[in-house]
C-alpha cells in the first residue's frame, strides 16, 4: 500500500474529492496547513509599517491506497488540483507496511 | 486614469459645492444669527410632522430634560446599533476570509455618513426650502446654524441632529449585507456617497420632512413612525438592484457559503435588537407614554417574529437554527419600525407573526427561486418585512386592530385609504430608490468597476483590500 | 405519540385559556375602558408596594419625563442582560459543540417569555383579583387594559410592564446554565415555560405584588429591592433541582471540561455588569436618589466581590483566573440585588465580600464535595449568592450598618425580626420553586424525556439540535 | 522575603490610614450630619468648576429627575468603556496567548479602583481641605458623607461619586495597554494603585476640583472639560515611561506580532466610541444643550478622525485596515474629549483631522523611529491625542472657530492667553504623572520586579499568571 | 522502526494515550484533522435548505516507535479506540529509516 | 527522496526556516500539532481545581528532500531547534518514493 500527501490549494478540495471519487476512492483524511514555497504569501499592514506573511494557506490530503491504485490515484489529484500557477502543490508517495480498520480489525487493501 | 478620476469625483461630491457655500455663509454669519433660531424652530416642527405634536418649537426655554436624556441615549443606541452591532450580525454571517471586510465598510460608512450629514445632509433632509421632493437650507450646511440654545421640540436641535445622524448611517450600511464578500471598497464608498445623497436624504425629506407622503393626492398622512419606508425599505430595494448588479459570490450557490461565526451573528442580532428601543421608541423624540408603548410593541414584535421563525423552520427543516432564530427577531424589529408608533400589544403581535412568516419564505424560498444572490438577506428581511411593516401599519393603527390611539386622526381616516397611502409611499420609495441605485452602479462601473478582481475574491478581500487577517 | 402529546400541552398552555378570555374581553371593550384606568392605577401601587411610596396613580399628567427616560433605557439595560450578556456568559462556559445550544436557548426563552408575560403572566403576577399567592386580572390578559395615557406611578404602565418584561425573561433563562449541553431543547422550552407560570409569577406576586412576603404572620415586611428572592433564589434553586434531575454531563467530573471561549465569558460578565446598573437602580421606578444610591452600591459590592475572589482564587490554587474574576463579580452583583435600594457604601462592601467569598466556596469546594453537575453554577452562584444576599440586606438596611435609610420604616423594626423574615421569604421560595420544579420536570420526562441522546450528546447539541456549528 | 514586602506595602497602602480614619469618624457620625450636607454642596459647586456654572448645591428638591436619568446612563455607559469595551479593544490586539492576561488586568482594575475611590479617592480629588495639589476631606473617607437625599448640582451626589469613579477606572486601565503581554500582574496591580493615588487624584483635583488649572498664575483657567489632561494625557505619559521601564516585548519589532483576533479589536472601538457619549456629553453633569452638543461634536470629531486615519493609512501603504480606522476613531475620541464641551461642528472636524493625522503619524514612524515598545499605542494615541485635544481646546473654543460658547467668558480672553493655559497644563500633567511613573516603577522593580520571566512571556502570560487558556 | 498513524474518534484519545501509556508508549504527537469515508457528517441547515457536511471531525495520532513495539502497539489502538461502529477509523504503518532527538542528539531507538 | 517530520517548539519555526533556506531549501509544510512526551504542560485552574494539561502546543515540519540532502537538512534542523531542554523535539525520517510537482508533472527530485 501507498500512502499520497497531496498538498493543494484550498478551493481545490471539492475537486479532488471528486476525482478520486471517480476512481472509487471516497476515503481520506484531510487537514489545514501552511505551505511555504516559491509562491509567496500576501502584504499584512500593521501600524503603517508593511510586511510579508511568507506562508500561504494550503491543505493537506492523505490517502492510503493500494499499489495497483497508486498510479491512477497521484494523477487524478494531479489532474484536479492542478490550476498551472505557482503554487498548486505536489503529491509525495510513501510506502505504508500494513493498514487496519479498527472497527473490524481487518488488514491490509480490505482495510481502505 | 479611472483610478484619478474617482478620486476627484469624490472629492467634489464631498467638498466643492458646500465648501464653497459655507465661504459665503461664514461671511454673513452675524446677520443670520436671528434667522437661525427662526430656522431651529422649523426644523423642531420638521421632525416633528409626522408624529402630529405640533410644538412652537425655539427658545431654550421649551428644553425638557427628561426628553433630552431619553433622546441623548436612543442617540447611543442607535449608534450601537451599528456598531457593533450590525457590524457584528454581518460578520459572522460571512467567510472569515472577508469578516474584515464587513466591518471596515461599516466602520468606514460611518464614518463618511457622519460628515455627510453635517456637511450637507441635514440641508438635504431637514431644509424647508426646497420641493417636495427633496429639501434644502443653506444655513444648514457643515450646521452652520447650530447654538447650545437651539431647540428642537422639547430638546436641543444638536440632539435631533446626532439622532438623525446615527439614522443616516445604519441606512447605508444596511446595504452592504447585500453585496458582501466580493464588492470593492471603492465603489462601495461611492455608491454609498451616493445613494445617501440622492435616495436616503429625499427619502427622509418626503416622509420626515412632512413633504411628498403628508402630500398624497386624495391620501391622508403617511404613518411611518420610525423609518419603514426611509430606512427599511429604501435599503433593501438597494440591496436588491445591487446584488443583481455586482452579481453573485464565485461559487454560489452551488458551493456550500456558511456563516464564519454563528454566535457574532447572535450577538450583533441581540445589540440590534436592544439598539432598536432607541431606534422606535427614540422617533418619539420625547420620554413619554408614546414613546413607552414604542418599546413594548417592539419588544412583542420582536419576539413573536423569532419566535415564529423558530417555529417554521423546526417544522420545516427539522431544527431551529441560531441563524434562523436571530433573523426572525430582526425581522420582526424591521417590520414594527414605522407602526412603533401607533400599534398597540395585539397590533405587535399581527405584525411580528406576519413578518416572521413572509421573511422566512423570502429569504429560503423566494431567494432560492429567483437565484438573486442577496448575501446577509437585505432584501429579504429589511426590504420584505419594511413593506410588511409599512402596509400594516396602516391596519394596526386602527383602534379595532389594538392600535394605541397615538396615531391621532385616524378614526376619521377610512383603513382602506390610509392602506392605500402606505402601499403609495412604499411604491414610491421602491422606484426612487430602484432608480437611483441602478443609475449611479452603472456610473459607478464604468468609472472603477463594482467586483473585486476573482483571485481577490478567492482568496478574501480582508487580506488583499485591507492588508490583514482577521484571526492570527 | 409522545412528540404530539407535548404539543398539545404546550399550546393549550400557551393560546387555550388566555384566548378564551380575550374574547370575552373585547366583547365587553367599551364598559371597561373606566375600569382600566382603575386597574393601570392599582398596577402602579403594586409595582411600588415594596418600595414603601404609594402614588396616586393614573392620569397621564404625573408622567414624569425624567424618570420615564430612565426607565425606558433600564428596560434596555436589563434586555441587554440577556441578550446578549447572560447569552455570551454561558456560550463562553461550554464547549464549542454546544454553545450555539445555549445562545439558542436564550434567545428562545426570550422570545417566549415575551409572549406569556403579555398574554398571562402580567395578569397572574400583577393582578389584584388573586389571592396571598397567585394574582390575576382579566382585564390584563394580552395586555388588553394597556392604554398609552396610563401611568405606573411615575411612568407610563407600557414601561413598566416592558421593564418587568425583562425580569421575566432573565429569570428562566438563568436557570438554563445548571443543565447546559445535555437537556433536550423541547424539554427546555416546556419546562421553562411551566416553571415561569407556577414559579415565577406567583413569588413576583408574593414579593412584589405586595401580598404574601407584606403579610407574613408576626413579621414585617420583607425587603426585596431588585429580586434577590424573585430572581436569583427562585432560578437558583430551579437550576439546582433540574441539574440533578437531568443527571450529568457524560464524563462529568473526571473528564475537563474547560470552557470553549473565555474572553466570550468576560464580555458577557461584563454585560451583565453594566446592564445590572438597569436592574437594580431600575428598580426604584424613577430617577431619584434612591435609583443613584442603589447603582453606587450596584458598583460597589460587585467590585468587592471581583476582588475577593480573585485574592481567595490567588491564595488558595496559586494563580488567579479570568473566569474567577467575572465569577466573582457575578456573584457581588447577585448578592447586593435585593439591598441595592437599602443598603449604603459600607453595607455593599460587607455583601460583596461575603458573597465573594461564600459562592467561591459553593462553587468549588462544596459543589465538588456533592457531586452534583450545576454546569454554569446557577446554584452555586445565584442561589447561593441569592440566600447570602436576600439575608444580609435585613442587616445592611440598617443605618448602624450604613444603610441609606432608604428602607423607610426600619428603625422601628428589630434586626433580628427583619433578618428572620428576610430567611422566611428565602425558604417559602426555596421550597415553593423546589417543588414546582421537580414535579414539572417528572411530568416533562415521562412526556418528551429531559436529555438529549448520548451519541447527540458526543457529538454536541449544536450540529444535532440545532443543525449548525458555530465556527465554520 | 520580597513576595512578603509587597503584601504588607499593599495592605498598608489600601486599608491602615484610611481604616484609621475611618474609626475616628464613626465616632462622630452623629455630629457631622450637618456638616456633610454643606460638604456635599460643596462636592457639587467642585464638580462643576470647569463648567462655569454655579449652583446653589445641596437640597434634594434641586434634584432633576431628567439631569440623573441622563447621569447614571453616562455612569453605566463609562462602565461600559472599560468594560468590556477597552478590555476587548487590547485584548484583540494581543497575541492569543495572552488575551487573558490582559482582560483580567482590566476587570481586576476595575474592581481595585472602584474601592480605592469609594476608600480614599474621592477625598483626595474632590475633598476641600487640601491644598491646591492634593484634595483631603476625612468625611469623605468610606464616603461616609453620602446620604440618599444629598445632591450635587442637579443630581444626587450618589450619581456624581459613581460617575466619577468610573473615570477613576479606566484611566489606569488605560495605560495597560503600553507594557501588555509582558509586565508581572502583581506589579502591575501596585504600579496602578499607587500612580491612581499620587497621579490620577491629584490631577483631578487640579484641573476639576479647580485647583491649580484653575489658579495659574498669569493664565486663564484651563478648560478641560471632559478629561484631556486628567484621562488622556495623564495616562499617555504613564504608559510611555512604564513601557520604557518594563522593555520591549521580546522579539520586538524584529518578530511580526500581529493582533489575534482584530473582530474584537473592533468591537471594543465600538464599544469605546458608543460609552463616549457617556464620558464627553455626560461630563455636562446634566441634560442640556451643552451635553447635546458634546455627542454632536465626540461624533464628527471621531467620524473625521476614523476617515482621516482611513485615508491616509490607504495613501502611504495601499490599503485601509481594519485596526487603523479604529485607531483613527479612538485618536478622534481621545483629542475632542477636553473640548467636547466647547466646541462647535466646525471645530470638531479640526480636531478630529489633526489628531486623526498626528496620531497616525505618532503611532507609526515615531514610535518605528525612536524603537520604544508602546505595544498598544496608550502614549502613541491617548497621549498624543490627548495633548493635540488640550491644546485646540484652547482655540476652538471661541466662536470664530465655531466654538459653541460655551465656555462661557472665552471672548474675553485672548486665545494666546488661553492656548498658553491650555499647554501648561499639559506640562504639568506630563511632568506630574512621569515623575510620579518612573518613581513607583523603579520602587516596584525593586521589590517585585517588573517583568514577567522570559519563559513566562514566550509560553505566554494567560498559562502562567492566570491559570488558563483563552480557547479550548 | 515504524510511525504509526491512527485516525480515530476524538473522544477516543483519552482511552488511546492511557492504552499506549500501559505498554510504556509516552511520547505522541496529536493533530485534529477531517475525515471522509463510509460514515456520513451531520445536516445543516442555512437559509432553510439543508446541506450535508460530507467531514467529520477525527483526530490524528502519530508514534513513531521501536520495530518489536510496533505489533503491541497497533494492537493496543485498535482496542482502545474501537466502537464497532462506523467510522472507528484506522492505523497505519509506516516504515522510518531515523529518529533523532533534538535536545541530545540521540539516535534510533534511543530517541523515541 | 526522504521525508523529514520535524516536532519543534513553535517559537523555533522562524530559525528553523532560515537554518533550511541557506542550505538551499525553500519549500516546506507546516501545521500546528499537540505533542505529549516527557516535557508536561501547564496546569489549569477551573473552579478551583487544578487540572495538568498534558499536551504541549508543538509546530510539525514537513519537508521533503533528495536524498543527498537529507543528512544536512536534518542536521540543520536539529541545530536550529535546540534549546538542550526537555522537549526540543524530534526529527523522523521517512521513505518517499515519488514526488510530483503538480503545475508542471514534474517528478522526482525535480519535483522538490
Ligand atoms: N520540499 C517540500 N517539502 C514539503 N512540502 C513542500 C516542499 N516544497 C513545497 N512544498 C509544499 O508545496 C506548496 C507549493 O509549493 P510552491 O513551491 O509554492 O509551488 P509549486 O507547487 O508550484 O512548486 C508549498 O506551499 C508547500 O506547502
Ligand atoms: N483510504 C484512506 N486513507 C486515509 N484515511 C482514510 C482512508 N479511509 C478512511 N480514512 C479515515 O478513516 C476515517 C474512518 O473511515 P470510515 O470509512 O468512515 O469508517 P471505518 O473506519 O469504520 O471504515 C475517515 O473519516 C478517514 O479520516
Ligand atoms: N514516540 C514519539 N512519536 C511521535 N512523536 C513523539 C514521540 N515522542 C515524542 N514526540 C514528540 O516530541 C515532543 C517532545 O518530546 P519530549 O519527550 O517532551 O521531549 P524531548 O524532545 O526532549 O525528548 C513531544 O511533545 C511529541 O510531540
Amino acid at each position: 500500500m501507498k500512502k499520497l500527501e497531496a498538498i493543494i490549494k484550498p478551493f481545490k478540495l471539492e475537486e479532488v474529492k471528486e476525482a478520486l471519487g471517480e476512481i472509487g476512492i471516497e476515503g481520506m483524511t484531510v487537514s489545514e496547513v501552511k505551505g511555504f514555497g516559491r509562491q509567496k504569501g500576501h502584504t499584512e499592514i500593521y501600524r503603517g509599517s508593511e510586511y510579508t506573511v511568507d506562508f500561504l494557506p494550503k491543505i493537506k490530503i492523505e490517502v492510503v491506497v493500494a499499489d495497483d491504485q497508486s498510479g491512477a490515484a497521484v494523477e487524478a489529484i494531479a489532474k484536479a488540483a492542478k490550476t498551472g500557477k505557482i503554487g498548486d502543490g505536489k503529491v509525495f508517495v510513501i510506502p505504508v507496511e500494513e493498514s487496519i480498520r479498527i472497527r473490524t480489525d481487518e488488514k491490509g487493501d480490505e482495510a481502505l | 486614469m479611472k483610478r484619478s478620476l474617482w478620486k476627484y469625483l469624490l472629492m467634489a461630491a464631498l467638498f466643492a459645492a458646500p465648501l464653497a457655500s459655507y465661504g459665503q455663509d461664514s461671511a454673513t454669519a452675524e446677520e443670520e444669527a436671528a434667522v437661525e433660531i427662526a430656522e431651529a424652530a422649523e426644523a423642531a416642527e420638521l421632525g416633528e410632522a409626522t408624529e402630529g405634536e405640533g410644538g412652537d418649537g425655539g427658545g431654550a426655554s421649551d428644553i425638557n430634560s427628561g426628553d433630552t436624556a431619553w433622546m441623548i441615549v436612543a442617540t447611543a443606541l442607535v449608534l450601537f446599533m451599528t456598531l457593533p452591532g450590525l457590524a457584528l450580525f454581518y460578520g459572522g454571517l460571512v467567510r472569515s476570509k472577508n469578516v474584515l471586510s464587513v466591518l471596515v465598510q461599516c466602520f468606514a460608512i460611518c464614518g463618511i455618513m457622519s460628515l455627510l450629514w453635517v456637511i450637507y445632509g441635514y440641508a438635504l433632509a431637514a431644509g424647508g426650502d426646497g420641493c417636495n421632493f427633496m429639501g434644502w437650507d443653506s444655513s444648514f450646511l457643515f450646521l452652520n446654524h447650530l447654538t447650545v440654545e437651539g431647540a428642537s421640540g422639547t430638546i436641543p436641535e444638536s440632539v435631533f441632529v446626532t439622532f438623525q445622524m446615527t439614522f443616516a448611517i445604519i441606512t447605508p450600511a444596511l446595504i452592504v449585507g447585500a453585496f458582501a464578500e466580493r464588492m470593492k471598497f471603492k465603489a462601495i464608498l461611492l455608491f454609498t456617497t451616493i445613494w445617501f445623497t440622492l435616495s436616503y436624504c429625499p427619502i427622509w425629506h418626503m416622509a420626515w420632512g412632512g413633504f411628498l407622503f403628508g402630500d398624497l393626492p386624495g391620501l391622508p398622512d403617511v404613518l411611518d413612525f420610525a423609518g419603514g419606508t426611509v430606512v427599511h425599505v429604501n435599503a433593501g430595494i438597494a440591496g436588491l438592484v445591487a446584488c443583481i448588479m455586482v452579481g453573485k459570490r464565485r461559487g454560489f450557490p452551488k458551493t456550500l457559503i456558511m456563516p464564519h461565526n454563528v454566535p457574532m451573528v447572535l450577538i450583533g442580532a441581540s445589540m440590534l435588537w436592544v439598539g432598536w428601543f432607541g431606534f422606535n421608541a427614540g422617533s418619539e423624540l420625547a420620554a413619554d407614554g408614546v414613546a413607552g408603548m414604542a418599546m413594548l410593541v417592539t419588544q412583542i414584535a420582536t419576539a413573536t417574529a423569532a419566535v415564529t421563525w423558530m417555529f417554521v423552520e423546526w417544522r420545516s427543516t427539522g431544527t431551529p437554527t441560531a441563524v434562523g432564530i436571530a433573523t426572525g427577531a430582526v425581522a420582526g424589529l424591521v417590520a414594527i419600525t414605522p407602526a412603533s408608533g401607533v400599534a398597540g400589544p395585539m397590533g405587535a403581535i399581527l405584525i411580528g407573526f406576519a413578518s416572521g412568516l413572509v421573511c422566512y419564505f423570502s429569504a429560503t424560498t423566494m431567494k432560492r427561486k429567483f437565484g438573486y444572490d442577496d448575501s446577509l438577506d437585505v432584501f429579504g428581511v429589511h426590504g420584505v418585512g419594511g413593506v410588511v411593516g409599512a402596509v400594516l401599519t396602516g391596519v394596526v393603527a386602527y383602534k379595532s386592530f389594538g392600535g394605541s390611539g397615538a396615531a391621532g386622526l385616524e378614526e376619521e381616516v377610512g383603513m382602506i385609504s390610509q392602506v392605500m397611502a402606505q402601499i403609495a409611499s412604499v411604491v414610491i420609495t421602491v422606484i426612487w430608490s430602484g432608480v437611483v441605485s441602478f443609475v449611479s452602479l452603472k456610473v459607478i462601473d464604468s468609472v472603477v468597476g463594482l467586483r473585486a478582481d476573482d483571485q481577490i475574491e478567492e482568496q478574501g478581500l480582508d487580506s488583499n483590500e485591507f492588508g490583514e487577517t482577521a484571526y492570527n
